[in-house]
This record gives C-alpha cells, structure tokens and sequence, in this order.
C-alpha cells in the first residue's frame, strides 16, 4: 500500500517537475526539450514499478520494469537474433520491395489517367483491408522463413504508400506545371524535375505510415509459423512458457527498433525535403 | 448452484468432447455445479489465465503445467482423464525417414508454446541437435495451426495429434501409405495430455476440494457419455463452436481417436506415468524443462473424494 | 519570314483577330474573352489592365499556349501560339515567384535551361549574366525562402530572361510586394527592357504602374472580357519615378481610370 | 459516372483474369499428385522430384489436368468463383438454408459470416469510439499544456513503433484473467490503435487557427473554452474526419487481430479457424467480407464529413 | 475619466512614450520598435505608412494589448491596453477578412457578441443595424466564401464595429483587394469614419490611400521601427474620390513618399 501510494506521489510530483521545466522561456532550451520526455518515460517507468510491487502483481501477468530489463541484458545474443530475423529480413526487405513497387507503380498512375481513376479506388480498398488476414496464406505460400514475412509486409505497404505518392505527384500547383509548359518540356523533365521533388514530402508521410506497418506486419505473420527465432515468434511462445519477462524484452526490441528506424527516415526526410516549410522551422 | 470456471486448452472440439456433453447431459446440474467453459486458442496460455484468477481449473498438458510451476504458478493436477497421449511426429515416407535415427538434415515442424518440451526432450535423449540442419541436427519450425506444412512439403515430418490434424491430413488425401508415423508413447518420451489442473492454495479449503471432485465426477460422467455416443458428442461440440468452422465429419472421426486416449474411466493419476512424463522432461539435455523433481505437483485427495461419492 | 514581316507596315510580333474564349463549367459557359483584336509590335511594352475576372490572365495564357481559343485567330511570330511555345518563345513570370523550393536561386534560373539542353558552360555564363542583370549576383546559392519577397520575384524574373525568349509575359509580378519594394522593381523593370528591348506584356491591377511602365495600355472590362480602350502612351522611353507626378503622367492615369470605372461591375 | 465506374471495372477484371492466371501454377502441385493418386500418368517424376520443378513447367507439361487448379477442395489459392461460391454459402446460403441459419431459428448463424461480421463490427465500434474520443481528449490537452506536449507527444510517436498487435493475445488473456472478457478486450486494441492517429490530426487541426484568429479571439478577451469551443474544434473538423477515416480502418484491424487468439467468433477468429483447418477458400471469404465492412466502415465516415461539413455550412 | 479629458488640452485617447519592443528570435534579438512616442486624440483617423518589417503591425498589437512593449509607457483611454482590452476597447480588422467559413456572415459578426454576453436579442439588433452600416443588409445569412473580397472585407469591418469599441484598429484591412474596389471600400470607410467618429489607426502600404483617409499620417521606417515622419492633413473632412489628382493631395502623396524613400533599406 506504502508503493501504491508513492506511485501516486512520483507521478505527481513528475508533473509538477515538467509543468515547471515548460513554463516561461524555459521550454526552448534544448535541455529542458529533451529532459522532459525523459521524464515522463521515467516516471512512467517508475510509476509501474512501484505499483507493481505494491500490488503484489504476479509476474505471470505484468513483470515489473526491472526485471524485463534484467531479462533483456541476460539475453542479448537471442534477442539480437530475432532482431536480425524480424526487422533486418522480414520488415526491412519487404517494407524495401513494397516501397519500390509502390513508387513505380505510381509514377504510372500518375501517367495514365486511366490508372489513376481505376486503381486508385481499389487501392483505397485495399488500403483499408486488414491485411494481417493474409498472414497464414502468405506463410503457406512463401514458407516458414523471413519470405513469407516480408510478402505480408510488401502487401501491407504498397497502398499506402501508393495513395501517398500518387496524391504527391500531384501536388504541383497550376502555375509550377504551365512554367513548364511554357519551357517545352516533356513529361520526363517534368516528371523529374518538378514532380517526384514535390512529391517527396509525401512519400516520406507514407513512409513513416509504411514503416510501422511494416513492424506489425513482420510480427503477426510470425505467429502462424516461423523458425525459432523471431520477435514475433520470441512473443507468442514465451507467452505460452509463462515467460512474461521475456515477452516484454521481446516487445522492448521491437520498440527500439522502431523508435530507431523512424528517427533515421526522420533524419533522411529533413535532409531530402529541407526547403518544405515543416521541415524549415 | 456451486460455480467452476473451466479454461480449454484449444478451441472448441472434439478434443474436450466430455465436459461439453457434462454440460449438456445436465451431469453439471445433477452435482449442483454451474459450470462456464472457456475456449482455448493458439495464443491462450490456460496457466496464464488461472494465474490471473480468469478461471478456477484448466486443462493443460503435464509439460506445460510443471514448467509453469516452476515460473512460480503453483499448480497441482487433480484428475487426469487422459491416459495415454496422442502426439505423435509425422513424416512423408518418400523422405526416407524411417527411422528417429534418420531425423538428422530434415527439418521437423514443433509446435510451441509450452508443447515443444517432450520434443525437445526426446531430441536431447536422441543425441539429436535442434539449430539446424546438419550431420547430426535438425531443422526446427514453429508449426503454425494446419498441416500445410507437410502437405506442401515445407517440412518432411511435423507434429500431429492422432485425433486431430493426422486426420486432417488423410482428408487432405494423401493416403497412410505415403506417411510415417512416430507416436510420443512408442517412442518412451511420452508426457501426459489433458490433465485438470488448480492452484495449489485453493486446495487449502476443503469447499474447493469437494466442487472439484463433483466436478471431476461430472466431467468423468460426460466422458463415458461421449464414449458411448460419439455422433451425440460431436454435435454437441458443433452446436458450442462459436466460430461455426468445425464440421461434423471431423470432430466424429476426433471423437473415436480421443476415446482411445481415455483408456478407463478412472480419472486417477497414474503415478507411474507422472514419473516418466517428469523423467522425460528433465531429460531435456543442456536446457531441460524442469531443473528440479516437482513437489507436490499432483494429488489424488480430489479423485478420491471423487470416487468417494 | 525575314521577307514577310519587312512586307508589313507594323510587323506585328503578336497579332490576335477576334478572339473569343468561352470556359465550359459546371455553372454553364463563361465567356472570358469577346472579340480581342490587338497588335504588338516589337519592342513594344503593353500593360492590361482591368477588374479582376476580366480575362487578363485569360489573353495571357492564349498567347503562351496554355489556353486555346475559342474562335479567333492568334499568331506569334507569324506562328501558332503552340509552334512558338514549342520554338521557345516565351519567359513567363507569375504573379508569385514559383521557384522550386528545392532548388537553389541559381538551380532555378538554370532549370528552364536544362530542359532546353544548354550546355553545361552556357547553362553557368547565363545564369550569372542574369543574375547580375536583376542585381542578385551573390544569391545564386541562397534557397527562395531565404530571400525576401522582392528578391524572389525579380529572381524569377531572371529565370525569364535567362533563354533569351523573344517575349517577355508577365502576370501581376509585382501584386504581392508593399508599394515602396514596387516602386524600385518597376524602375527596374524598365531599365531591363530598355536594355534588352524585349517585347513585353504585363499585366497589373495598379494604375501608376500600368501608365509608368507601358508604350501601349490595354484596358478590359469584364463579363464578357472585352477591350474597352489602347491608349498608346505619349510619355519619352527615359521615364525617372518622378514622371508620375507630371501632368501627361495623371492625364494618362484619369483616362484609364475613367475606363475602368466605366466597365466596372456593380460591387 | 461512367467515367468513375469504367476504370474501375477494367481494373477488377483485369486482376481477376490475373487471378485466375495465378490459379493454376498456385495448385498445380498438389492437381498433379491428385491425378497421380487416381493412377493417371503424369509428367515430372515423383513427388519430392516435382518439388525442385517449375509450376509452369508442371502445368505446361500436364495440360490434362492443370485447369483443376480452379476446383480444388483444399487449393492454395481457390478461384475467384470458388471465393464468391464460399462467400455465398456462409451469408446467404446459411442464413436461408442453413440449420441454424435466421431464417430457420430467428438468429443469425454463428456458421455464416454476417453473424461475424456482426461481432467484429460491435467491437470495432466501441474500440473506435473510445480511441477518437480518447484521442481528441488528449490533443485537447496536448494543445493547451506545453508540459503535456512536450511529455506525451514523443511517447506518443514511439508508442505506436511498440508491435501492439503482437501484444494482443496477451491483452485479451490478461483482461480475461482478471474477469474483462468479450467484446471489451479486443476494443482495448482497436482503441488503441484508432487513438494515434486521430491525436496526430487533432492537434494539427486544433492548431490550424492562425495567429491572425486567434489574436482576434484575444482582442474579444474570449477565454480558453470559449476560444476552443467556437474557434478550435470548428476549424479542426476537417483534420478530424480525415484522421478518423484512418483510425477507423486500424479500429478494425485491431479487431481482427484480437480476435485470433480468442476463439469467441468475429471475423478474425474465423480467419483462423479456416487457417487451422486449412480451408483457404474459408479465409479468402472472411478476408473478403473484412473488407467490405472496412470499405463500408470508411464511407461512413466520409458520408458523416459530408454531412457535418454540409450543417457547417461548408461548400461541397 | 470625462472630468479628466475635458481637464486636459488634447485629451489624447492613445499615448505612447519612448516605447520599445524587442523580439528575442532564434536569430538573435530583433528591435521592432525604437523610442515612439505618438499621441491620437479622440476621432483622429491615422494611418501608419513604411516599408514591410518597419513595426506598423507591432505597434498596432501593442495598442491591442497582443504584445507588451519592452520599455517605454503606452496608455488608452488612461488604462493600461490589457484593461482597455478587458474593457472591450477594440475592434480589430486584419489584413485577410478572417470570417469563420463555417458561419453565416451573421453568425460571424455575431460571435464577438456572443464571447462579451450580450443578450440575444441585442445580438440581433446590432447584427442587423451594422449589416445596414456596410450596406450588407439583406446578405446576412449568405457565408462568406458566397460573397466576394470586397464584401467579405466589410463583414469583417462590421464584426469590429457591432461590439462598439471605442478604437478601431485595422492592419492592411484592404491589401489583398485590386485597386477599384479598394477605392470602394476606402470611400465606405471614410463614411464610416464620418458617421461614427471613431478613433481608427489604420496601416496600409499604399500612399494614395494613406493620404486620402487620414487626419495624421506616420511614416515609419526600419530595423529598428523608428517613427520618421508625422504629417496632420490638411485636407478637409469631405474628401470626394477625385481629390486625390488635387494639388494638395500630391503635395502630401510626395513628402510621404519622400519619407518612406530616405527610410527605406537598400533591397
Ligand atoms: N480554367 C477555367 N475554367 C473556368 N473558368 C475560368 C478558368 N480560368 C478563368 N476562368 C474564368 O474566366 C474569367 C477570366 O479569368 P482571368 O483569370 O483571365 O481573369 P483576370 O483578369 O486575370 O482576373 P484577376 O485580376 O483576378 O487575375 C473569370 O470569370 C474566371 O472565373
Ligand atoms: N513574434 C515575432 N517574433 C520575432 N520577430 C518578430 C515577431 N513579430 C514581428 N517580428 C519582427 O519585427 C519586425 C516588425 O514586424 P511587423 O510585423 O511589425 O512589421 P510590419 O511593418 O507590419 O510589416 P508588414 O508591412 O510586412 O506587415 C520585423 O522585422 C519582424 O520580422
Ligand atoms: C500454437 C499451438 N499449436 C499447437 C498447439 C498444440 N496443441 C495443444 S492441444 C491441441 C489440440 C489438438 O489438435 C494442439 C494442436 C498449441 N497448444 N498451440
Ligand atoms: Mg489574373
Ligand atoms: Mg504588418
């Protein structure tokens, strides 16, 4: 009772730290902009923890943050492995397939209007399907290894990033393609030269949409067959072995990876889309 | 009313044929119990869920319950309807397996979660390596929910269940024949299947101890039921699947080879096939299943009073 | 053709004979133009000048091939509007800059020449030159958010002049700058063209600058786009901004005033 | 109007003669062992030999047998015609006929896939209406606490990098444990996934004011609520519908993956279930169903924008 | 507050002395505003003329209470701007009309009534009586993409007026409109001025419009914001559009621009 009640203080005490930190011209200081997410990530932390041991959780249900953080560092070598087999080969390599077919498939659609009006309404269709239904048939058709996980991926990308790249390609304003009118030039030029750098912005919107899926994608599809390693595959039988801790170490990579691979495409957007105005602060 | 929750260890099938047809028969009413069954599924871990108080008894297999008992869920087998087990490796026989000696560079298809122990076991008594597939290891899957697999020759051998998907696979038309079977409990590395299991406090209140045995006594009841009337009990499991994706045909045929399994209709622990289930799983080798002899893991008061009336 | 136009009187380098454009929308037809006849003659600065919706950018874009008209005919050159856009006869500047913000002030002035397949050298000599010519030497690798309005848009200017188009079409270059950054971009303007003597057309919403800038003012009147008035502009090529307190400078203003009154719609 | 259905339609036909295409050389296989069983003569060696062969050579070389890729019981990828057949039978075929079906017992079958289109629709519903209304809530708080937005807002983005789908069967098992079990459960994970987006477009939106209105606001000395009320949520509503239609889509695959592991009918547990019975046909139907209810879900929205944008007095 | 108005000479309604502001940017710090000191007396209309960056939009919000000068003493109506704010002492009318689109030209003009609580049907009475003032009647239940700039323009002007502020700030209420309507509405806004003698401080770009509205006119010019110029106009009150080719109207035009000319930075 004594945890839960000091669960309860941390938190409120956090608050008032960060309320503190962002109030006046403190909040601009590049510091105060790091520390405090820093600080709500701990006390959430901390928060779980205590309330963890207070409530005397069984570790069957909910582990307490240090112990899935024990769990992680005594299994490095395994979770490095899944890392490799999950992200690495099969979000990685199918979000690649899946983006590159999309962006060809969209200059097409960009190109004949007759695409544009038929494909894109499918597209949207399929956008909104729940692709993770295709897991167990993908892992039927391209096996128990990173190719059938990457199929999924490649199927859970392409629309997405389809629609966003077509909307892209067409976000020139009149005045941008009658300059180009007026210079003479064919589609190429225009095409590279004036709509795929304005469409940039949106392809990397869909990208970061893309990359997520990609992440789910990888990992559900695990769970209807994989070999033995495999976050997804690390989740589900750690979970049947009562292994919580791991689970969670599991999940932890996951995140990681995720967090990680998203600032990278953050930081290769800033440097591709520098001149849009979202990005010019 | 008595209530008792009770947590499957799969979907709704054949497999748990008894409890449904207790249900149904009144054999619940007749003990004064309102009984409510949970469906299992893949990624539902029954140990889990009486850890978490979600139900008062599980069916489980014995690996699974020990090895959660070491994870620090205390549980204790009750009654074990179940005699013999139905696990069973099957190979295309076209692989030139044989023999478990032949195992070695084909890749096997294990199912996980709790039920890859007895294999793994095995393998380790075979001298057999599980990381891939070589001279003197194998190549391991986590087989997913179907026999695909094997009929599209992903795997050579995977893990099937006499009741279940061996069937699914002779539906898939391939002929025995064409197959290699390699049973659990021909092989000695057998463990035991189905067992009901309880937390160990609970079994402190002696209320809890005579629900349970009107419960196993009721179970007991459905099962001879079943036995006796196998198209009966596979309707009734038909009309209890929620999903409506079982078919008749199938869970008649499951009925007959789970009828096998439950030899007499004595729900008493074998104590001899609860030492060889313990001595298989801590023969796992370099990561056995158990580290230690289990204490208190069963106990036959339940079954006892049970039989008592 | 060296034969033909010296055959004409006027030689006109624009000769449009009662044009007419009727939008198709979904609020039925709009007609944006009605019966324009107008000559330019080399050399020649034109303003047009009107309310707004009168068809200026309308005419525009007919000449630079970005509309086709209705009816009427319309030569450039003695071509096809769409024959000189090909031959690339045209800079147009837009009434906002339109730099590509992905490019540098310098890539962007390049880029009509890339697509024309200049050079590399050529591409750089020209580039400078124009630069130079509209006062931003220096800028080139600065990007279009990092300069200042008036910049961008005599940047965009220079964009225009740098392949050396026979004609110069500007749509309300100057619409969105303050008066004073106007003034020195329209003294500017003027001193490019005296310079160049490139054929200009210009289109403003500002009386003085219409009268400052031009040899020959076209006033329209809207729903249908007609031309209300030419006045050809008696005021010397040497124009110093204090002309526009000269008498000859307000008589002129009054008159186009009047015509725009005249055609007005009612607010 | 023909102009928007045309396209459309050659596109469909033309995936579906690729469908059909892909039939062939998808089953062609397990035809060929088919024939073989019933003693026909087939080319390509044995079985394991026919493993290391190319489907178009199996299908080429055995033309015989090889368009029995479209009549498959168990095929790997059924035919088109086979998917609408199944999809036929498990809606209106069960429902008229069936043993159970509405027309026989007043219910709908727990056989045909309107029941579980059903069940996954209630979950999706109240999964997304908890996650869009959480999620206004917290841009509502993000956009007037700078501590909140400068704490939640990075959580927020790594949350969703966190596999919650693969969290979801033990969500469903834990809540289950401690006595939270049916729909509940599986609308913690559509929740879930429909809160981040709907977060993301409301504080675009709730920001979408410029300086110049909310100055204005200023100059009435209107306070916070009123500035929210009157100008905020107005002028976010755009933003909203387009993150709603967004959400709703991932409401429901959340749905669907909580489903799998808890085998308590919906869609998801029936794609399983056809899964582990390896009824292809079975998934494809459900799969098929999943996105009508999608494409269904996100018109909704988009005919509830129209609706709202039309009272707002917003031209179409 | 009467007894001391009448007990001062000018009884200025705003005075500012020795006002500073500076912004502290990414950049460094900016000084938008450099020792001003004006002071407007009750009915004057004033106008701020200079270059883009010179400080007319930051004056104008310190005034309106939406920054607080660094140094320096600014007081209206003898209050402090935040309690002239709190006292509802401005109507505000900025560049764009700013309408809510997803309000009726009413409902907009309403919404500042419905903030301050007045009852509703006062709201109705008002709504209708400056609808009638910028001759909009009848267009009250229209919304505002329906009507044109010009109008849109006057809706946003009644907004500020139905509340009766005591000073009427508008910034560059008309740079977004082609000159001919712009005279429209500047004709309309004199009226207004004439009918309601509220005291207005009013920023434009252009020097015609500057000269033809104003009592007093402040040029000001940049980096830092520096007022360099007051002129009282001598025009009359009366002030027929034709005015502006009259001699004294061009006299004032030239020493403004004069003004902004020797202010203005090189581009
Ligand atoms: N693509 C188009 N489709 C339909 N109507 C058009 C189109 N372009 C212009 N119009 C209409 O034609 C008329 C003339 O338009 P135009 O743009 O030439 O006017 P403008 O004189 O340039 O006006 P402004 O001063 O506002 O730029 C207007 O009524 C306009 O609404
Ligand atoms: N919030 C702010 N933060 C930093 N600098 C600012 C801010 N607001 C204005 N400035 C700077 O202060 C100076 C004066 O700006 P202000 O907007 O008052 O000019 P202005 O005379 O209204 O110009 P314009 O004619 O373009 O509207 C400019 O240099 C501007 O960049
Ligand atoms: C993912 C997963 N796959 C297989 C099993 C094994 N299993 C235990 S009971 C049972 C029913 C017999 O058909 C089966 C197959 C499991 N528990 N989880
Ligand atoms: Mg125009
Ligand atoms: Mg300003």
């Amino acid at each position: 009772m004594m945890l839960v009640i000091l669960a309860i203080l941390v938190w409120i005490g956090a608050w008032a730290l960060n309320g503190w930190l962002t109030r006046g011209g403190r909040h601009r200081s590049p510091v105060v902009r790091t520390a405090v997410p820093l600080i709500f990530g701990a006390t959430v932390l901390l928060v779980w923890e205590l309330l963890v041991r207070g409530l005397e959780v069984p570790p069957a249900i909910l582990p307490a943050p240090s112990r899935i953080g024990a769990t992680f560092a005594g299994n490095l070598p395994i979770l490095w492995g899944d890392f490799v087999q999950t992200i690495l080969k099969g979000a990685l390599s199918g979000l690649a397939i899946g983006v590159a077919a999309a962006l060809v498939v969209a200059v097409l659609v960009d190109r004949y209007d007759v695409l544009r009006r038929g494909l894109l309404p499918v597209g949207s269709f399929m956008a909104a399907l729940p692709i993770v239904g295709v897991a167990p048939i993908m892992v039927m058709w391209f096996g128990f290894g990173w190719q059938s996980k990457a199929a999924v991926v490649v199927l859970m990308v392409f629309f997405p990033m389809l629609v966003n790249t077509v909307a892209g390609l067409q976000d020139t304003t009149q005045m941008q393609r009658d300059l180009m009118r007026t210079y003479g030039a064919g589609y190429w030029p225009t095409l590279f030269k004036l709509r795929l750098p304005a469409a940039m912005p949106f392809v990397f919107n869909g990208l970061k949409v893309a990359f997520t899926l990609a992440m789910i994608g990888a990992i559900v599809a695990e769970f209807f067959g994989s070999p033995t390693q495999g976050i997804g595959f690390r989740i589900s039988t750690s979970n049947g072995a009562l292994q919580l801790d791991m689970v969670w170490a599991a999940i932890l990579v996951g995140a990681l990876a995720g967090s990680a691979v998203y600032g990278i495409i953050s930081l290769i957007e800033r440097g591709v889309t520098f001149w849009h105005p979202s990005q010019r602060t | 009313q008595d209530a008792v929750t009770l947590q499957l260890k799969w979907v709704t099938q054949a497999q748990f044929a008894g409890y449904y047809a207790a249900q149904e028969q009144g054999f619940y009413d007749e003990e004064n119990l309102d009984v409510t069954i949970l469906p299992g599924g893949p990624d539902v871990a029954p140990t889990q869920v009486i850890a978490g108080g979600g139900a008062d008894v599980i069916v489980e297999w014995m690996p699974a319950a020990l090895a959660a008992r070491e994870a620090g869920v205390p549980l204790v087998n009750i009654a074990q309807p179940f005699d013999a087990s139905g696990m069973q490796l099957t190979c295309w026989a076209d692989t030139g397996i044989e023999s478990p000696e032949d195992f070695p560079n084909h890749t096997l298809g294990v199912w996980f979660s709790g039920n890859e122990y007895p294999f793994l076991s095995w393998m380790s008594q075979l001298g057999v390596a599980t990381d891939g597939k070589d001279e003197d290891g194998v190549e391991v899957l986590k087989q997913g929910f179907n026999v695909d697999p094997l009929i599209q020759r992903q795997a050579d051998c995977i893990s099937t269940m006499t009741y279940n998907e061996y069937g699914q696979v002779l539906d898939a038309g391939v002929t025995p024949e064409e197959l290699v079977n390699f049973k659990y409990e021909d092989q000695g590395v057998a463990t035991l299947e189905d067992g009901l299991y309880v937390l160990e406090e609970n079994l402190q209140d002696p209320a809890f101890v005579d629900r349970m045995a009107r419960f196993v006594r009721a179970s007991m009841r459905g099962w001879e039921w079943a036995k006796e009337n196998p198209e009966e009990a596979a309707q009734i499991v038909l009309d209890n699947d929620e999903t409506g994706a079982q078919t008749i045909e199938h869970q008649t045929r499951m009925m007959g080879e789970i009828a096998k399994l439950i030899t007499d209709a004595d729900p008493a622990l074998d104590p001899a096939a609860y030492e060889r289930t313990v001595a298989t799983l801590m023969a796992g080798g370099s990561a056995p299943v158990i580290s230690a002899t289990p204490e208190g893991a069963w106990t036959a008061a339940v079954t006892d009073a049970a039989k008592a009336q | 053709m060296a034969a033909a136009s010296l055959s004409q009187t006027s030689a006109p380098v624009i000769a449009a004979r009662d044009l007419n454009l009727v939008f198709q929308t979904a609020d039925g037809p709009v007609q944006a133009l009605k019966d324009v006849s107008l000559s330019v003659a080399k050399g020649d600065f034109v303003s047009f000048i009107g309310p707004s919706g009168c068809g200026k950018t309308t005419l525009l874009r007919c000449v630079a091939a970005l509309e086709t008209p209705t009816s009427g005919t319309l030569t450039v050159n003695g071509l096809t509007p769409d024959e000189a856009r090909r031959a690339r006869a045209y800079g147009y500047v837009f009434q906002a800059a339109g730099l590509y913000p992905w490019r540098t002030i310098a890539g962007n002035i390049r880029l009509p020449l890339e697509i024309m397949g200049f050079p590399r050298a050529e591409q750089d000599a020209r580039v400078d030159r124009v630069l130079k010519l509209v006062d931003l030497a220096g800028f080139g690798r600065k990007y279009p958010w990092q300069l200042s309005g008036g910049m961008q848009q005599r940047a965009s200017i220079a964009r225009a002049l740098a392949f050396d188009a026979d004609i110069l079409l500007m749509d309300e270059p100057f619409g969105a700058l303050d008066e004073i950054v106007r003034d020195r971009l329209n003294e500017e303007v003027l001193n490019l063209w005296a310079r160049t003597g490139k054929t200009t057309l210009f289109v403003t919403h500002s009386i003085p600058e219409a009268v400052y800038l031009s040899t020959k003012i076209v006033v329209m009147s809207p729903r249908p786009g007609r031309i209300t008035d030419v006045i050809d502009s008696p005021l010397p090529r040497e124009r110093p901004l204090d002309i526009r307190e000269s008498p000859e400078f307000l008589a002129i203003a009054h008159r186009v005033r009047e015509g725009l009154r005249a055609g007005h719609v009612e607010l | 109007m023909r102009r928007a259905v045309l396209p459309v339609l050659w596109v469909v036909m033309a995936l579906l003669a690729l469908w059909y295409v892909a039939a062939i050389p998808m089953n062609i296989r397990e035809v060929v062992t088919e024939a073989e069983r019933g003693g026909a003569e087939v080319w390509g060696g044995t079985a394991a030999e026919r493993q290391d062969r190319s489907a178009w050579a199996l299908a080429l070389r055995n033309p015989s047998v090889a368009l029995n890729g479209w009549a498959q019981e168990r095929p790997r990828l059924p035919a088109p015609h086979q998917v609408a057949q199944e999809l036929y039978a498990s809606t209106i075929g069960e429902e008229v006929f069936g043993r159970r079906g509405f027309f026989q017992t007043g219910e709908l079958s727990n056989r045909s896939l309107v029941y579980h289109a059903g069940v996954t629709l209630g979950a999706t519903v109240v999964g997304f209406l908890i996650g869009a209304a959480a999620g206004v809530l917290l841009a509502i708080g993000i956009v007037h606490n700078r501590a909140m937005d400068m704490s939640v807002m990075p959580w927020a983005v790594i949350s969703q990098t966190i596999p919650i789908v693969a969290l979801a069967p033990m969500i469903i098992v834990v809540m289950n444990s401690v006595g939270v079990q049916g729909l509940l459960p599986k609308a913690v994970i559509s929740a879930y996934l429909s809160f981040f987006p709907v977060v993301v477009g409301m504080v675009k939106g709730l920001r979408a004011p410029d300086r110049m209105q909310l100055d204005q606001m200023h100059t009435w000395s209107a306070t916070q609520a009123e500035t929210l009320w009157k100008l905020r949520l107005p002028a976010s509503v755009p933003y909203l519908f387009a993150s709603l239609k967004i959400a709703i889509a991932a409401a429901l695959v959340g749905t669907i993956v909580g489903e799998l592991p808890v085998q308590r009918g919906g869609l998801g547990a029936r794609m399983l279930a056809g899964s582990y019975y390896g009824q292809t046909t079975q998934i494809w139907a459900a799969l098929l169903m999943a996105a009508v209810l999608a494409a269904f879900l996100v018109w909704l929205m988009g005919w509830l924008e129209r609706r709202t944008l039309r009272a707002m007095g917003v031209p179409a």
